[in-house]
């Protein structure tokens, strides 16, 4: 059933400054009026009750869409992050929100075990935010060590599109670097993009396809050796927790996605968090402020915040998602060493065990947490659209490019084996349809299949540009 | 001894039958066969973090957290503790809300769609201007990624970007960085007596500023009141004007439209975030000239195969997971549900509330500068304006000194000068105001 | 879609004692094993996520149940009942729970100002059990004065089906009373009725026509006369908040539904709260204990419990239903004098609204807060089933019986003008439907027309009596 | 000056106009005209309660709460405060649930139906017994519920109800208001150590006897070692057997159908509900004998018109609203939310959670019982039984004021003789109980 919009339910135009209005502030001071909804709590509460019921979210069933890592995100992750005592403003001196400060600390050192890294940075509010922070980290570094003239990051063909534009809002040349027929990185095609020119290496291991790029030892040496630095894309990180760390494959910087490794809740797009961890010679140029001990009385340890020696300044006004990291820090100090081991040995069980259950072809493996398989003669997107038919999400498509027709599929650890045989049979069942029915899909969601194309062509972005209904 | 999970995730639901029939299938004896990784990348340590149960670890949480002091914070310069009504809180965490993933699949997410386009509707009717992307990470970033948007739209060859000499560190700072990958200079004008020195500003603009960068209310609480002329100045020059704001100021301000600005950004977490320790909703909205140069994700209405009306994410060929290199940002994951909590708290309050609650914000700020004024050793506001819910105090004792004396009687303040604090009536109810006025006077004596 | 049952995702049957399970206890003390669902948070969390979009809330549309008053239930009542310093167990000592005494208190004297009663209890924990107190109540009075021979209840042909069987509980007879034309009490007939043997009359008012019952003061006099007592049944109370009181027409006992009145959540059925207000004379034989003053320190006022003389002791373990009291408290503060009244009076205009834009006939009034209409040559529990299609709650229907086919509606205050537009056309629509549409509705719910003959003849009351799909 | 709805309910919507609109429809000036009310029993007084904002109610709220003492509570006697996973409180408290009616439209309402038919189910697993029904107020109530059943059900012209003498007195008093309408006569039977004296309660059964009441655990918190010998008694004088228990009780103590139990009561409120100032849910299961005899609602599976499986109210004949004056209880509003959550509780914890949870209860209690043994003055457990969750101990100085020093140093407890204490382990953390240990030595030497 269609929810009109706020406006069709009422707008409501209040008019300020004039005569006889008492408005503080004189006219010239003022705009003139505000047109908006007046509306009441229940009139309220039943539109986004309503708004709700027309989406889909991890409590609705399986969301296998490859490199999101959508977990089910625990219920008790919200009463910590709702406790009054996290309610503090940005600035609020340290000697009163050592609360604060401890969490931070102690997800910072929980950040740097997981990942081996040796410092960490908890401001960066998203996975791009985080490379973004590498990236400006490396080019700090190289500036440090007069070899500013790199000006070129190597970014994989089939990386996340956001490792390309941040190498391009940092201001580096992008040269992208093909898969060789195994789908891993070329090790002689490296071999010639490498330079003296090489700021760094963007890679995610595993890789998008979710295989493990066996020669990282030497891609990292390679890279080292022309000087350039290792980044890690940590959009992957949950294939390893607890069996292989970043940084003991030779990585210099990563970025970890709480939203995803660390099950904080997507909200529909937002807000995640990207902190990003370092070798010790990249520390000094970490944003600022971090957090340290400082030693305290003898039943407390005592924080505070300080400024690594060259860093790069902020990349968000203050620390970045403070209410989200609260969460990850909860998640993983509920699971500690064997949870986190045990997810990454489920999640990587999961995607084995549906890729052996689903007809389509799955050309790359031995993949880990997620795979990719191909539609073959279908349309992937048709595919996806018809899968919501069957009431699951269907996975992420058309990317990698790598595989025609992508299928790119991450169920999580989250899912059991009955839900999992569930999607099967969704993927299977539209594996035996006709271009027709999955062209005509969707036809059992809130809404039919939506027109992209004249979305684009004529964009009406705000009820101001509709003819509204009066509801 | 009957528990399960008792050494694995608590949220992995597989029995050991389960278990056993899915590593069958795939012909594997452990998960460990599963995974490829070469031996001497292997890690066979320790991260040593105990596993805790739900109870411990809310307790762990609660516990850390009991360490922040519980003050009463007269604390603004972007984030405000506003009362938020409960039904934001009930309705923003409807899982369906929370946990959903980017709108990928609009067939299924009309929903969240639906609101984004409300709230980005909410923003067009704001500040005047065509276009609101639905959300940026706070104002610090939509500062920076109105830089990028002046430079990719400029028609000269200009370079510079003009900012108030007053403008918070981590606004500047974060902004320095989002245009080191440009040709771009961050260079600061003068402010004079809380607001834009004209003069000054004239004086510094030529046809090689790209974009002036004004904020109303300024970071001192004084109602800017050269607008139109900042305006003006950026026509001249052929520069973006890019305003800084927030929902509630723009409730009863100037219309950024009516003022000639090319874009505005700013902080919109001030409606639907308790302050939490920074965390933002950065607000971007601006001209539909430049709607093919945004950043951000953009919802727009459409139509669904039968012809009823739909929303989709729309103009994606802006964004990084399409045109990659050429994106015009990098910003993937946003916040995408602070701006539902936003959009929430607004429709709460109706014009008429957003209307009363800023213009209280003006009233009551003008009422505690007067009971702090008529303290011994104390001057309020400092500047000669008009003031939007907070305002600089000149004090005779040293600002530090005071801040911590107040902190010690419950009640945190910003230490902006030497002799100079800022306090801010957001939020703050009546009664503690009072205690607040009591408090000073004995501490400022 | 369908939901399996918990225990068709999973039944586990853990053993107990024996020999080898370090069962702390000896075998002929514990039973031998147990077989329950062992699932994983996401699998629950899925579970009660599916099955709360199958329900019908005060959220999703109009609730316009007769004799229910199915109000918005404000969002912020939750969370003061939420709060930690709510959770107190019931045997504390007064001087540690001197919040939740003052709390009741106050509540207590709340209720007594807005029913013009003298002396309230909390107790009741819903209703009917506000009924059984009234009618105990009675009892111990009559008995006190010597006059324990009373043995009759009176209660009118349309009351609510709760006096009947509370009056019986409470081991009186129930004498019958028949309206008169116009749907009042027939006075008459009360007279009639009437008798040294009356323990009381029953009566709510507005009756559940909606109709006010003019000659109260004589009704009331009547039964004083014969030495009985008046109990108002506070169902319908939400029509005169702020205009009259049970006190002072006469009542010398009521209860008040805080689920209907103040708005807090029904829960599916329940809990609810019934506190019961009297007169002074009745007050010595309230339930035990009840919470007064004791005079305290200068700054604030203390609190205790106290035993009234001739107390019927306990209709309840302890003191009711303590979160609910809670809500109604937060309630009746948040409106104040001038809101009780608003929403009297916009219950009565939603009623008045809704019934003039309705074809169906509405036989009786001037009425109140709700009406009842008659679906005329209409069945009205398929009109109701209709009703379903479009999306809307149906009205009570079949009752009260004095209204051929009754449609018993009761819009509240809190439904919009086009809420009730809408509601009014679906209304109108049904009413211009055939026989055969309306016996095959519902067709747009989440089940079909539901067999009750088949539940009732074969009772299937758990799991255990199903054949068991594996899900 | 800008709000509406300042002087009216905020949870009306109607906008002026619409008010207009509607007043003009039904042919009135304002909405008094609308009531007939006699101008004699008209109220033009004020109650003097003031309005006040959504954030100043919360805040008084608050304020008053406050006023109650954090104390960790070692209570129990029918109330206990295990720890509910966060699940519960965030599934429960989605609205569908939280608002809806009675399910009187059972197309509408599954969802809550099928919750509660699994509730239904958990305690037919735990008792063993056929039917159990979808809530009663709590454990008083239903045990006063369970003598009426008794007299309806009875064979003989017998009229007394059995109850040990160390009953609650909500309890018993609740069942003597429920059995005042009858002939019934509720009268005690001597305990022994704790459990039921055996010998006392053959003596004073005789077929006059038409129930007999017993618990299991205790309500000194030990395990009833004579369960069977009720039951046969029972059966040998035609009486019913009705028991008292809890669910978490159930999950590992003999089950009450193997006992010979006819009805099981209780409050089932321990799983899914903090200690909420006594507020509970009654339990009430029986044998399928007496199905149209049971009071409360019940729901049974089903088929709608397109034969899947559905669930409903069903057997409503035996109710109120049908039956009236001949219903079985006069019942309508019951606890049906709190069932909700003590089947999402018990789904959380699974059987082994339960039965883990039931365990530790025992051992627990019983390293507790030993500790406190150990200290000077001090004997526990004082009964010389198996113990679940909760003892008695006897301590040399007076009980009183020994509960009275705990109470200031932060612990609650039940004083239940001169020198006797009682004490629960449920909820309780291990680090609590180690300092209730240091603080019980200091109190009670």
């Amino acid at each position: 059933q269609y929810e009109p919009l706020l406006s069709e339910k009422d707008l409501t135009r209040v008019e300020i400054g004039g005569e006889d209005d008492g408005s503080p502030l004189p006219d010239d001071l003022t705009r003139d009026s505000l047109e908006l909804p007046e509306l009441s709590e229940p009139e309220l509460a039943r539109h986004y009750t309503r708004l709700s019921q027309m989406i889909y979210g991890i409590d609705s069933g399986p969301y296998p869409l490859g490199s999101c890592t959508m977990k089910y995100n625990p219920k008790f992750t919200e009463d910590v992050a709702a406790l009054p005592t996290a309610a503090v403003h940005p600035d609020r001196s340290e000697r009163s929100i050592q609360g604060t400060l401890e969490l931070l600390y102690r997800l910072q050192d929980y950040l740097g075990r997981i990942g081996g890294m040796d410092a960490v940075t908890l401001q960066p509010p998203a996975g791009a935010a985080g490379e973004f922070v590498g990236i400006r980290v490396a080019a700090a570094y190289h500036e440090h060590n007069g070899e500013g003239h790199r000006d070129e990051v190597i970014v994989p063909e089939s990386a996340h599109g956001t490792n390309f534009a941040t190498a391009a809002l940092g201001g580096y040349d992008v040269v992208s670097l093909p898969s060789d027929d195994d789908g891993r990185v070329d090790l002689e095609a490296l071999e010639a993009a490498l330079s003296e020119n090489t700021a760094a290496l963007m890679l995610t291991n595993p890789n998008t396809l979710g295989l493990f790029e066996r020669d990282i030892t030497e891609i990292a040496e390679m890279v080292h050796d022309v000087g350039g630095l290792l980044y890690y894309d940590g959009a992957n990180l949950n294939a390893l927790l607890g069996r292989a760390r970043p940084g003991d494959m030779g990585f210099d910087v990563m970025h970890y996605n709480v939203h995803k490794t660390f099950a904080t809740p997507h909200g529909g797009g937002g807000p995640g968090a990207g902190p990003v961890g370092v070798v010790d010679d990249l520390a000094p140029f970490l944003p600022a402020p971090r957090v340290r001990e400082n030693g305290g009385s003898k039943s407390e340890t005592s924080y505070e915040l300080f400024d690594p020696d060259h860093t790069i300044g902020k990349v968000h006004g203050y620390q970045g998602n403070w209410l989200v990291l609260i969460k990850a820090f909860a998640y993983i100090a509920r699971l500690g060493d064997a949870g986190l081991a045990d997810a990454s040995a489920k999640a990587v069980l999961n995607a084995n065990y549906l890729a052996s259950q689903i007809g389509y072809d799955v050309p790359y493996e031995p993949f880990h947490h997620e795979f990719v398989a191909s539609a073959g003669e279908q349309d992937a997107a048709d595919v996806a659209k018809r899968m919501l038919d069957y009431g699951v999400h269907p996975p992420t498509t058309k990317w990698p490019e790598i595989v025609p027709e992508a299928l790119m599929t991450e169920p999580t650890e989250v899912e059991s084996k009955k839900t999992l045989d569930r999607l099967a049979a969704a993927f299977n069942a539209v594996a035996d349809e006709d271009d027709p029915t999955l062209e005509a899909a969707p036809d059992r969601t809130a809404a039919r299949r939506i027109d992209q194309t004249s979305a684009a062509r004529s964009p009406r972005l705000s009820w101001q540009t509709l003819d509204l209904e009066d509801d | 001894m009957h528990g399960s999970h008792a050494t694995g995730s608590p949220y992995a639901p597989h029995t050991d039958e389960e278990r056993s029939q899915m590593l069958d299938a795939v012909g594997a004896e452990t998960e460990a066969d599963l995974f490829d990784i070469p031996e001497a990348v292997q890690f066979d340590g320790e991260f040593d973090i105990d596993a805790r149960s739900e109870r411990e670890t809310r307790r762990l949480v609660r516990s850390i957290l009991g360490r922040n002091d519980d003050l009463t914070e007269l604390l603004g310069r972007g984030h405000y503790g506003y009362y938020i009504p409960s039904l934001v809180d009930h309705l923003a965490d409807r899982s369906e809300f929370l946990t959903s993933y980017t709108q990928y699949q609009p067939e299924v997410s009309q929903g969240f769609l639906q609101a984004l386009f409300e709230y980005q509707s909410l923003l067009v009717e704001l500040t005047g201007l065509e276009i609101a992307n639905c959300s940026m990470y706070d104002a610090a970033t939509a500062l920076g990624e109105a830089a990028t948007l002046a430079e990719r739209v400029r028609d000269t060859s200009g370079h510079r970007v003009l900012v108030p000499d007053r403008l918070l560190e981590g606004r500047r700072s974060t902004l320095e960085n989002y245009v080191a990958g440009t040709d771009l200079v961050v260079e600061a004008y003068p402010t004079d007596d809380g607001n834009v020195d004209l003069a000054a500003l004239e004086e510094a603009t030529d046809e090689e500023a790209v974009m002036l960068y004004a904020e109303n209310p300024t970071v001192r609480g004084t109602i800017e009141e050269n607008l139109e002329a900042v305006g003006d100045l950026a026509v001249a020059n052929e520069a973006l004007f890019v305003l800084g704001s927030d929902p509630i100021a723009l409730s009863v301000l100037q219309r950024p439209a009516d003022v000639g600005a090319d874009v505005v950004v700013g902080d919109a977490s001030v409606l639907g975030l308790p302050t939490s320790y920074g965390m933002g909703l950065g607000l971007f909205a601006t001209s539909e000239d430049y709607l093919r140069q945004v950043p951000g994700r953009l919802v727009g209405a459409s139509e669904d195969s039968t012809d009823r009306r739909a929303y989709t994410l729309t103009l994606q060929t802006r964004e990084q997971h399409i045109r990659r290199e050429r994106a015009t940002s990098n910003i993937c994951t946003n916040q995408a549900w602070v701006a539902l909590r936003t959009a929430m708290h607004a429709a709460s309050l109706g014009p008429n509330g957003m209307v009363d609650l800023a213009e209280r914000g003006v009233t009551r700020a003008e009422d505690l500068a007067e009971r702090l004024d008529d303290l011994v050793g104390v001057k309020a506001p400092v500047h000669d304006r008009h003031h939007f819910r907070e305002f600089v105090v000149r004090v005779d004792q040293p600002a530090p000194a005071i801040a911590s004396d107040l902190e010690k009687r419950g009640f945190a303040v910003h230490v902006v000068g030497e002799h100079e604090i800022q306090v801010c009536v957001a939020g703050v109810s009546d009664a503690r105001i009072d205690s607040f006025v009591t408090t000073f006077r004995e501490v400022a004596r």
